[in-house]
């Protein structure tokens, strides 16, 4: 018998086959991808709805082939909330920038990691206004220059970039948060990781879930998409560190 | 009598269309003329079309909305297809041919073929490919005079003599075709 | 013997396979796609590893990885 | 069933969860408060979500993810409270969703105060968010018209995937009084919600729920889809009551609410002295009673319309544009919290009834 | 000063400046962030304070507080910022604060689009907040205006002590034209802010800015010094241009912004073509114009009022309840990022004047 | 010479010499005294302004004889934000109840802290929010019955209680924050330390400030005044444990 | 022929104010009457004026705001000097002459002095002391039956019997103080 | 001798000082103020000894406290 081509890396079926709207080289992508694989492999696309946010990645539900709500901007874990509230047996995730999530939309993300709620965050942190054509972000780096800060990120003006993760980890509320980047293979398979992880623990009704990724924005940075990934090396993760922030544990005696 | 003029820029984002009309539009003001200077921000992928029309008039301008523009300048392929089938009858279409490998089947309007990014090239970079075009069109319409565009190109966009060389140069090569085209005789 | 198919109506030539393939045979073509892009494709299709990388980065999800037989198990995945 | 009597506030509680609501989302704020507090013990009995949110914003944005399951969710708040909603309610009536928002409006604006107005009435019908879109609007004026009002909304909301607003002023949440709950509660037929909502994409496409449209033409497009409903809605859900209108009446008063029970008092009185006074009271204020307002301010022997509201002539508005300068349009309003009493509507009617003719526009 | 070609966007900052503004906060939002991007370099140069905020709802309250301090301080937004403005915007009305907001409206509802609309209208001139109060609106229809328009904002935001809105699409943000700024910009004379702004109990009594008055006759007293204030915008602040308005008028059209520009082209090519047709365009759209239109509309030879709009017959609302039934009103839109072109909008002239009589409700 | 007699604590000038409208034994007047006294000996008077929220202490600008602002509820932060933004010259305060400061106005806290806004705040955690009536505000302690979580706070439905002085301490952004009751007599001496404490830095334009400040609220606790107090040393102390979560530290090189 | 009846109940928060209203109300329902029951809840001071309506009528209630009740009941000084003088003319007022030591000065109403809290303990509980007010109004008025009131407050108030007999004892005082007040007979 | 003033416009009876006076000298009057309230009066004044801990706990500043000479510096204050 002849040995059989075997296909061992392959669009996942909760992605579409359409060519998205990002930039050459943008990691949302990956993100896009790791998503999707994730959702393919715990079998639950047909019972996922996805939360859009404003941002790049506004359009994102017409990339995964899931049910899908558009938020208003920096509102999607309330969508979520409302959402799953309603149909905790169904699986929900909001995908959020860093303008989003970090900058307006701060109290409902605060608020519905503290309750608990049992939907997943992909929190997409790229240092900048990726949409609305690179203004400073909560999240962009000291010294960083954006069309709002011409003259680069003055921390004695607009205070030290936030660090999300951190902050959520600071919550009494059990959940799981961790921080991972795409710009590697090896950071992407560790980030891949983290999803599952996500979407796992909410599969099984444990936590609110939060994964951060540092994601590139070669189009607002103003390099290229290689040089981005460099940027992003030396510059994002030493101020965003990679790790988990929170780990769910098992309540005694559950 | 000539009131009203519009043109409309198109091509892919990062061939200098915006700028090109802009240029337009300062020389227009540095002639006493209204102009408006209308862009498209609508919901382009990145890498899409991107286009402006620039109205230059001698009243003021009412409609910014210019559905068929007297002239298109087009950079590429997709703004071909889009513009060149709006131009008003007997108005003009500019086509980059270094990017476009066809020509409009319009019979009612005049067509300029300006190997842009050749131009651009020779001259010594390939960013003037707008200023060729640019000096095409003002070489076909004479809407605003050589003189001036060359002084707004001076103070906008190119203040190192070398660069401004080379705009000028581009200038002047989209100028003559344009009047080779159609037959006209150089002016200043 | 292991190899990928990179689809060049996905592909925006970003060049991050190009950067990340160990084996350095992913290039860019010279041709511009219908959406304006440079494309990927591999000029060395011999010595493919089969090790999934420039799929893993591509973000437009442009790469298909095949293998024939016992795959080469880099990682988990 | 027997009459009970209830707080208004407690009474709208009780009459959502008989119209079927499985969510109920708030945020406390005087003087509606009472929802919450009656909601968060009766939710849980019959095994729908209570919860209380971190803010009126996020409020109106879980109602938008829980309306999207296609069940039935609603919330109550006062003035200020809804004004944070704006954004999302736009949102929402872009998305097409079925939500119940209730507004037990207090005095304004700013902080204001926390007793009985009417001064959301444009924000309400107007739309206080941005962009073309309605929002199908009641207006109680007792208790028990509250209950039929609030189970009405839900029905409503169904039917046009819409938010619906009732609004009621701070004394209809806050009095008591004797109502009656439908034995069962039916309701005409609706589309199922699994043909729109948010439900999994199981055996069929997968579904989008957004306002978002970056084509021009698919967004005008959407607007246009909404326009056709708020069409229908002016075709087929006005409602209003009249009061003692009849040939005689020299003068009609247009109030709504609370308002409208003060006018009742007034005509009455007015009628045992003699003067003949109607009462139009529109229940439905988007879509507005116009044509029926018109018809009945034209009639013969009327001399003035007046308007009287808790606010400063915003139906008033609606009014004149419906009474096209056919007759001299009058105000009299009090606002801030203070209820305009009998008397000094009673006032107001014998003065518009002494002035021969005046400016439509002067305010009396 | 000699004529520059400006971006409405960033010729609104450069005006605001020129009018004195030493605070502007901002969040970003399409098609206005130029403003922003403008700013963040411009203001520091001037002494200025530049802060992008975390979202429109801490920006509207930063200008609260900022205001407070008597100096002049501005935010530009487009549509759904302006939406989460709407409870700050009823407080800084009821505390008496001069701010002045400018919105660059989008297509709507919901996220909507980016292209350039006029629908928001209701919100901007009926008050998208809660409670009784208004705020100034004015709209631009050309960059120039734009410039004169925002200088004019400071100055009325400082004379009402009111809120101060100015409104225009996508397009007055967007494009390009020439603008002249003046030499030196003079004002009537003002009250100093120190008469009323929060500067330290020092040598006076302390001062309270706010909004809240839980003695329902003070917050009623508040409210009438509102209303003291709209009643006199009313008197002095109505602006309105009108273009070819002639005697031979058949049809009168009402627009606004940029939409009043293309029906100018409009009426100079139906004159060409031998028909007469005016145009009124509101500058201001609260106070609206509502005489001036009633004047112009019953002209003798005039059939009809056409009002157009980027939008869903908000404006003509206005129009309608200005004409008093004494001239058919039609209306014809488009909307969600549409905008008419000269070609579509003649039609509909010739259609208005083919017809002999209408409801004045129809949508031609 | 006869021994004279010396008035050794009185009313601060700061502090109007009228009764205020909070309920018998509820601390919130303590905490205003321990504020009036600090603007009196720092000399702060006549160049401060205030920001009231809503909640029970919206009348306090009735109380505090300084210029102040009567922000919407949560909003205080953004208010004093802009204020002293256009005039860093002045000393601007918040006074926020739990409700207002954790609950609505989380984004709003959130950014005013990492921006290190110059201003100072003053936190009063009840544990419920007074002025509406008692429902269930963001810091309730488990188990607390209050009218919106009327079988007690099950922080299955709706998490832990959340610790400001903790959450805001993770932000990156130099500042400081104290945790503090005043309940007993030490305790508020301690308090009126530190709230001395943040408006000396504010004075002196070091950083941003906050003072969370653990108070009663008798009438909703349904307690008496003295209950109450025992009520807060024994169930809230342990949830909320006092102390400096931030000390302000001089830049090197400064 | 009697349409409709007003009384304000008033007095401090915690004297059971709201309480006595809401009987009365419910007692009024019983009877198939129409009712409304209206409620201050404006800005109070903690420790202020609370009071509340109860309109108790034959025909539909228009107007919920009622200037001038046709009865008083009032439980302190403050709600004395506040609504006393608000009473309709031939109207009642019902003073808690427990905690009021003065008496109106209108000839144009009937005044009825109850010793509510004397009552109250008399009968085994201070908190009764709304109860004997309501006893009184009752008793002076004939709104609604005792009979009536005697199901509404065991079904809503007190299903404890010991506390039924404390608050039967109470509304007996009252209604027994009234009628001999008015000089009328009692009735059932 | 130190002692201390209750101005009983200002108190609200909530015993909050009674119950921490060291001394126990404070006690709650039986009498009702305008307020209602029952108020807060020294029952002991000679054995006061000017520590202030009334005062600090009383929520409304009702209470001043005065000392002749050298005052008993409790703490800092
Ligand atoms: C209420 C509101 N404010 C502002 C905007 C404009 N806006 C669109 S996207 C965006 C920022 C998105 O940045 P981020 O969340 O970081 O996502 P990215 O584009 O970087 O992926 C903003 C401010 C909006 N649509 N709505
Ligand atoms: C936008 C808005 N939402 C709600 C309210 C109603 N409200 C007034 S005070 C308050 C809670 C206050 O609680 P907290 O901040 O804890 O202060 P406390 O009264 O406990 O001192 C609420 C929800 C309001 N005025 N405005
Ligand atoms: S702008 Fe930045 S974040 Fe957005 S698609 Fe382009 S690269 Fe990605
Ligand atoms: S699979 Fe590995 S070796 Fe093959 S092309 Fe991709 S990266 Fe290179
Ligand atoms: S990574 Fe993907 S998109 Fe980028 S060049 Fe390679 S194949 Fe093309
Ligand atoms: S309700 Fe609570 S917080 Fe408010 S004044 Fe009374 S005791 Fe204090
Ligand atoms: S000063 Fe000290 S001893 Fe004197 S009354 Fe006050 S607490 Fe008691
Ligand atoms: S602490 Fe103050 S308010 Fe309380 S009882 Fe003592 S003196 Fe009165
Ligand atoms: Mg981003
Ligand atoms: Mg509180």
């Amino acid at each position: 018998m002849a040995v059989d081509s075997k296909t061992v890396f392959d669009r996942p079926v909760t992605l579409r086959d359409v060519v998205t709207h990002y930039c050459p080289g943008c990691t949302h992508g990956v993100i896009h991808r790791l998503v999707a694989e994730t959702l393919d492999e715990l079998g639950l696309r047909e019972r996922t709805c996805g939360v859009a946010p404003v941002g790049c990645s506004v359009l994102c539900y017409n990339y995964f082939d899931t049910d899908f709500m558009e938020a208003p901007h920096g509102r999607a874990p309330a969508l979520a909330t409302g959402f799953k509230r309603m149909r905790p047996d169904m699986i929900v995730f909001t995908y959020q920038g860093d303008g989003d999530l970090a900058s307006i939309g701060m109290g409902e993300i605060v608020h519905a990691a503290n309750r608990g709620e049992k939907f997943t965050t992909i929190f997409i942190n790229n240092a900048v206004y990726g949409m609305t054509g690179g203004q400073m972000a909560p999240t962009t780096l000291p010294g960083q220059i954006t069309t709002t800060c011409p003259a680069g990120r003055d921390v004695n003006h607009t205070g030290e970039p936030i660090r999300i993760a951190e902050l959520l980890a600071a919550l009494a509320t059990p959940g799981y948060i961790e921080r991972v980047a795409v710009h590697t293979p090896a950071h992407i398979l560790k980030a891949k990781k983290a999803i599952r992880k996500a979407f796992t623990l909410q599969r099984d009704n444990k936590c609110y879930t939060l994964v951060e990724v540092l994601s590139t924005c070669p189009t607002n940075w103003g390099n290229t998409p290689g040089e981005a990934i460099e940027w992003l090396d030396e510059n994002m993760i030493k101020y965003f560190p990679l790790g988990c922030y929170k780990d769910y544990v098992e309540p005694e005696g559950k | 009598m000539m009131h009203q003029y519009e043109v409309t820029f198109a091509g892919f984002g990062g061939q200098g269309i915006m700028t090109a009309g802009q240029l337009l539009a300062y020389a227009g003001i540095e002639e006493d003329k209204q102009v408006a200077w209308i862009p498209s921000y609508g919901p382009e992928m990145r890498g899409g079309t991107a286009y402006c029309t620039v109205v230059i008039s001698d009243i003021p301008i009412g409609s910014p909305i210019i559905s068929n523009p007297q002239c298109a300048c087009v950079f590429n392929r997709p703004s071909f297809d889009k513009f060149t089938p709006l131009v008003k009858a007997g108005g003009l279409a500019i086509v980059n041919s270094s990017l476009i490998d066809v020509t409009t089947d319009r019979t009612d309007i005049d067509e300029i073929l300006v190997p842009a990014n050749e131009i651009a090239m020779k001259a010594g970079n390939a960013k003037a490919a707008n200023v060729a075009v640019l000096g095409a069109f003002i070489g076909a319409t004479g809407i605003v005079s050589f003189d001036t565009i060359k002084r707004v190109i001076k103070e906008k966009m190119a203040r190192k003599k070398s660069v401004l060389e080379i705009n000028y140069h581009a200038l002047d090569e989209g100028r003559k075709l344009a009047l080779k085209t159609l037959g006209k005789k150089a002016r200043g | 013997m292991p190899g990928i198919t990179i689809d060049k109506n996905h592909c925006k030539g970003c060049e991050l396979c190009v950067r990340a393939c160990p084996q350095h045979i992913i290039s860019m073509s010279k041709e511009i796609t219908v959406r304006g892009y440079f494309y990927a494709r591999v000029h060395d299709p011999s010595r493919c590893i089969g090790c999934r990388i420039c799929a893993l980065v591509c973000p437009d999800v442009a790469i298909e990885v095949h293998a024939h037989g016992l795959i080469f198990e880099l990682f988990e995945y | 069933m027997a009459k009970v009597l209830m707080k208004g506030n407690e009474a709208i509680a009780e009459a959502a969860l008989r119209a079927g609501a499985e969510g109920y989302f708030c945020y406390p704020i005087t003087p509606q408060t009472e929802v919450a507090e009656y909601l968060s013990k009766r939710m849980p009995e019959v095994g729908g979500m209570f919860l209380q949110g971190e803010s009126e914003l996020a409020v109106a944005n879980m109602l938008f993810g829980a309306a999207s399951t296609g069940k039935r969710v609603f919330t109550t708040s006062s003035s200020p409270g809804i004004s944070l909603m704006q954004e999302a309610i736009s949102y929402m009536a872009g998305a097409e969703l079925p939500v119940v928002i209730i507004n037990i409006m207090r005095g304004g604006p700013g902080l204001g105060g926390i007793l009985p107005a009417q001064s959301d009435y444009f924000q309400a019908v107007k739309g206080g968010g941005h962009g073309d879109y309605r929002t199908l609007v009641l207006a109680p004026s007792t208790v028990q018209e509250a209950v039929d009002l609030t189970m009405l909304c839900f029905y409503l909301a169904q039917k046009y995937r819409n938010p619906v607003m009732m609004i009621g002023d701070g004394m209809i949440g806050q009095m008591m009084e004797a109502v009656e709950f439908p034995e069962s509660y039916e309701e005409p037929p609706l589309p199922p919600p699994d043909e729109w909502a948010a439900t999994g994409a199981k055996g069929r496409k997968a579904r989008i729920i957004k306002s978002l449209f970056l084509d021009p033409v698919s967004l005008e497009n959407n607007v246009l889809i909404l326009e056709k409903k708020y069409q229908q809605m002016i075709r087929e859900e006005v409602r209003c009551e009249s009061y003692k209108i009849s040939a005689k009446n020299k003068v009609l008063i247009v109030a709504y609410g609370t308002t409208a029970r003060i006018c009742q008092t007034v005509i009455d009185e007015l009628e045992a002295d003699g003067v003949s006074v109607g009462l139009f009271r529109p229940i439905s204020l988007y879509p507005f009673p116009e044509k029926e307002i018109l018809k009945e301010a034209t009639r013969k022997n009327i001399k003035s319309v007046l308007t009287i509201e808790m606010s400063m002539a915003q139906m008033m508005e609606d009014v004149e544009r419906a009474i096209q300068g056919r007759r001299p349009v009058h105000f009299y309003g009090r606002t801030g919290g203070i209820v305009p009493t009998p008397e000094e509507v009673k006032e107001q009617v014998l003065k518009v009834l002494s002035v021969k003719r005046r400016s439509t526009k002067k305010k009396s």
